[in-house]
């Protein structure tokens, strides 16, 4: 396991595989499938000031290689969260990783105050949720709004290191990597899904109540791959690597790009132990590769 | 978890009936739990990607066996109804929670469809110490289905279809609120298509019959991460219902609990 | 075939489904497979003023449910495509449509000029090319750009109908699609394909010489139906809707979404009759849910 | 087109070899053809989505069959090694140019691990009236196949591994360079890694001899439609090189006119 092991912002990490929020719930869902202490952390489903309803249902569809889902930030509530999810969670020897989000700056801000008191090891702001009629996505998808809020967020807190969560629903994913940076962001986490759609040609509804929602899984691979890359000659703080990873291969491919870390999705759902599978795949890969650390795949792509 | 498919039997173009060995699962499975089940069985190809909710239609505890009854519908179970005996399949543990058996009761078991296929596992065991009742009912007589295992495990086996092909001609619950006239039911097992569901709760009194669905939501997880399978029930708080997800706090829920506007509207 | 008859932009088209622009070659390539007259048009691969080369090898790689490509437009220039394929294209009873491109502005008006005087029957602009150094995306991920390319181009042209292809790689696809409207497009063609990107772990390079490549097929279907359904509340021109399209069913889906036709692109690798496989499956649809004619579904979704 | 799959030979955990009945396909094909072949049998699965290039390595007229020898490398011929008998699987025609053929010459085949494929096929129909020696080089000895094809439709075969676990221990191209000193051949037919058949022009005199090779480029089409297997080859003006499509103008080309710098760069 000694290959496996790296630091980010100052975080000790076992490995650099993370479960991606949303997908992973509060973690303690997994607790009777997998051993949780040996994933090197969780992000744990969004978390708001307040409890959080949803959108209705339908909420998920499949599509080809993919999933589109418009859960819409159902959550407990950030009180709830750290009264009743996170003790049981810190039993854990993994490093939880607190995703939040917010309808306004100033619901961004109280969430980041509470958290950065609170037991987690870092905190994740998802400006990038496509599924939220306020924020989210709306924040995400532009440049003075992006630095308005991580930068508020950032002034706002001073204990917990600071992953800003972009959306992949932009044209030039470089400007929110630096605008992130440049607003005080201690690493960036990228992608979260693709804003898409899915039609039930019999009804003509759309498949989900939400009309659009985030396209995730193997088949955005290659977007978030090359968004990684494009952040990883943009930005000089840590990348955390996410979408559509399957196997240790794919995680591979996001170090090579430029990742220093990576969060596994979609594919919890697919097989709820895949990501075990992934961590000792990467220990196998790394013996037989003759690799001393992981990390030195780091940006090593040979263009 | 992972079994070897023992037989695949397509009973007609709509459904097939497929056998796994697995004696940990069956050993494990309790009437109205489901599974999630991959219909892919290379775990490297993605398409379909996610895993199926399959509802558990029968186990054999003694052959380590179990058996899934599926509708083809869609890519996942056109996909398993080409599965090959002896391709290794993989597949969740029982998941969810199942039915609240009774001993010593008159029970109505209504099954509509597909929604069949736990009921087989239900009547098995409840068959062993309770008077059964199964309603049945279906589009075309195509519906139909191991009509031998509940004549077996049930007092009356009533099946109705729509076109009469079989059976009553109507809808099963038409029959169903008939046969209420002469029979008073403890306790009414019902599993089928929601409209289906909501006709039941309609008819019966719910204040003096136990009533236990089983609902139907698509599932991304199975297993309470992904809350793409909310149903909404009535909650503490007056004032704001509950969500509890279909895949750990159901399939089945008290049928009274259930806000059926919300449910139905699909 | 009554049901699928249509018309664009005041051209006539027998069906509404079209082969994509660098999936069908000059479409003489087809000619010993499938009946290409059976087809509502065929979008030809990219023409530019020149000859082009394209990108070095290797150019493209499968992913989970789609490709990524990185062509790079090579092409045999305006005038040899006017001279060698387009009469022999003539001989077949099917809408021509000439996909073209430039470097700068000036090579789009020329080139355009240049088609608009010939036998094509329309003209579509590849503003969205993710593969070439100039140009291309670079015009289709800009407004300004977007506006003063379209713009000039309208003006110089005179007889063809003039459809703007629009790249999916933007924050805001309406913005893009108004913009060519304003700028005087005549129809909007969406989309082109994601920018993505694969490496090869053992390598440690990517798998396209020109590193990023781009992404189409099924993987990307579902952000293909949403950019149609946001471009179809934003403009008042004629839709043609492109993205992952395999079957009737899937042509359905753009149709509801807004789409007024569609064109095929991958499909075509993956089956080279799979077009006339869809134009007869749309009929026998059409016919069993005695639709009197296909666009009678556009725009239909109902939310 | 459709075939059924007759037989599918898993040869070691590296190749296995696959037979379709097929008459228009095997009355169609020549030596040095391919085809593009849907691993997957289901038309509604996407993943693998693109059809993949094998070269035809056999066929039987009589029988209206054809065989496909594959290296398992990733997940479509993996997929390919587990299609069971009968299955019905798509493939388009016959594809490319051929090898052109020879009759009455002193001719030599090489052919490196997996390239050894097409030239079964040619190796029977130059045998008929040509001196044929075959070298065949691979890894190790499980890259070596059908060996009883080619001592039955040759007049040498000439074997090498890299580690000598048969036949001479070395590459074939040394072997073959090595054979030169005692044969004069008319004609070289090669198939197989570009580096070796780099070598082999690099070691014949290519003013005297005819070399033919048939290359490997990543396929989307197949038929020329896409621009994805682009050869560079010497053109007609000398300022410029070809650009020749691998599925079309090739796969078999004249070794002479192919710019092997561009060409080995992978
Ligand atoms: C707890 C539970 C138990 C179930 N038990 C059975 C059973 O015993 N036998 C059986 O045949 N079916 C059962 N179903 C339904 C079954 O899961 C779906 O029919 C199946 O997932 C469809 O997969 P597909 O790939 O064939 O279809 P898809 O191509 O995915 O979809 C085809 C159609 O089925 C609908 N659908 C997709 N997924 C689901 C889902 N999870 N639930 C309901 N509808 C869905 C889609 O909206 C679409 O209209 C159960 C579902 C749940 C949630
Ligand atoms: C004209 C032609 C004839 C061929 N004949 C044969 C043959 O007779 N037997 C045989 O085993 N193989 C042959 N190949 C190679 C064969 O097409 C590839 O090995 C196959 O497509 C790999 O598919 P996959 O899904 O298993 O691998 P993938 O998962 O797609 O890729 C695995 C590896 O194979 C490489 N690869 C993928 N596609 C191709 C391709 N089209 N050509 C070369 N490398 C590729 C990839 O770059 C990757 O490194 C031929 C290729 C061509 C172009
Ligand atoms: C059902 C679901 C719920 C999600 N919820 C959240 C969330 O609450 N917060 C967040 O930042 N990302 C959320 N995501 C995005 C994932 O964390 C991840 O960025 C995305 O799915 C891409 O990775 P994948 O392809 O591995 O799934 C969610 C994704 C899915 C599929
Ligand atoms: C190999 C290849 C070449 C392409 N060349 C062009 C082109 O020259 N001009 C253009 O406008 N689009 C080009 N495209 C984009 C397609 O026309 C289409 O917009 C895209 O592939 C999405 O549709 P699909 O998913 O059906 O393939 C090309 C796509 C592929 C796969
Ligand atoms: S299916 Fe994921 S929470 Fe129920
Ligand atoms: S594979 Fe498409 S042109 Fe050769």
């Amino acid at each position: 396991m000694e290959n496996l092991k790296t630091e980010i912002c100052g975080i000790k990490f076992k490995n650099p595989v993370i479960a991606a929020s949303g997908t992973f719930g509060y973690g303690l869902e997994f607790t009777n499938r997998i051993d949780i202490s040996m994933l090197g952390g969780i992000s744990v489903k969004g978390i708001s000031l307040n409890e959080e309803k949803g959108n209705p249902m339908p909420r998920i569809m499949e599509t080809h290689a993919g999933m589109l889902n418009a859960i819409g930030l159902q959550n407990i509530g950030v009180n709830k969260f750290l009264d009743e999810k996170l003790p049981e969670l810190k039993k854990y020897d993994t490093n939880i990783i607190a995703n939040f989000w917010g309808k306004t700056v100033e619901e961004y801000t109280e969430v980041a105050k509470i958290l950065d008191c609170s037991d987690v090891d870092m905190l994740e702001m998802n400006i990038s949720c496509p599924n939220i009629k306020e924020g989210g996505i709306a924040f995400g998808t532009n440049p003075e709004m992006t630095f308005e809020v991580v930068n508020k967020v950032k002034k706002s807190i001073s204990n917990k290191p600071l992953i800003v969560k972009l959306s992949p629903n932009v044209s030039n994913i470089k400007i929110f990597g630096k605008t992130a940076e440049s607003a005080g962001a201690d690493a960036i986490s990228a992608i979260n899904t693709l804003l898409g759609m899915s039609i039930n040609i019999n009804t003509r509804r759309p498949h989900l109540s939400n009309v659009t929602g985030g396209l995730s899984g193997p088949a955005i691979k290659p977007v978030a791959v090359r968004m990684v890359y494009e952040l990883y000659q943009a930005v000089d703080i840590p990348i955390i690597g996410i979408g559509g990873i399957m196997n240790y291969k794919d995680v591979a491919e996001f170090f090579i790009a430029g990742a220093s870390a990576v969060q596994v999705g979609t594919a919890n759902f697919v097989n709820p132990e895949i990501i075990s599978t992934i961590i000792d795949d990467l220990t196998t890969y790394c013996k037989a590769n003759e690799i001393g650390n992981f990390t030195e795949l780091k940006g090593t792509l040979r263009t | 978890m992972k079994g070897i498919v023992l037989e695949n039997k397509i009973l007609n173009d709509k459904y097939g009936i497929i056998c796994i060995k697995s004696d940990e699962f069956a050993q494990n499975a309790a009437p109205g739990q489901f599974l999630m089940i991959r219909p892919q069985p290379y775990d490297y190809i993605y398409d379909p990607l996610l895993r199926r909710p399959l509802g558990i239609c029968d186990i054999n505890e003694k052959k380590g066996t179990f058996s899934l009854l599926y509708m083809i519908v869609g890519k996942g179970t056109k996909l398993l109804s080409k599965i090959k005996k002896k391709t290794e399949l993989s597949f969740s543990e029982p998941l969810g929670t199942g039915f609240n058996l009774t001993t010593d009761k008159k029970v109505a078991i209504i099954g509509g469809g597909v929604g069949i296929a736990p009921m087989t596992f239900l009547s098995k065991i409840l068959h062993e110490n309770n008077e059964v009742d199964v309603f049945y009912g279906g589009a075309e007589e195509k519906d139909i289905l191991l009509t031998h295992i509940f004549e077996e495990y049930s007092n009356n086996l009533i099946i109705a279809t729509e076109d009469g092909s079989i059976g009553h001609k109507g809808f099963i619950t038409e029959v169903f609120e008939n046969s209420l006239k002469f029979n008073n039911y403890d306790k009414i097992f019902a599993c089928g298509p929601k409209p289906m569901l909501k006709a039941v709760y309609d008819i019966i009194d719910i204040e003096k019959i136990e009533f236990e669905v089983s609902l139907e939501e698509r599932m991304a997880c199975g297993i309470g991460a992904c809350l793409g399978c909310i149903i909404s029930t009535i909650g503490t708080d007056p004032n704001s219902n509950s969500q509890k997800r279909c895949c750990v706090e159901g399939p089945v829920f008290n049928g009274k609990e259930i806000i059926w506007e919300t449910v139905c509207k699909e």
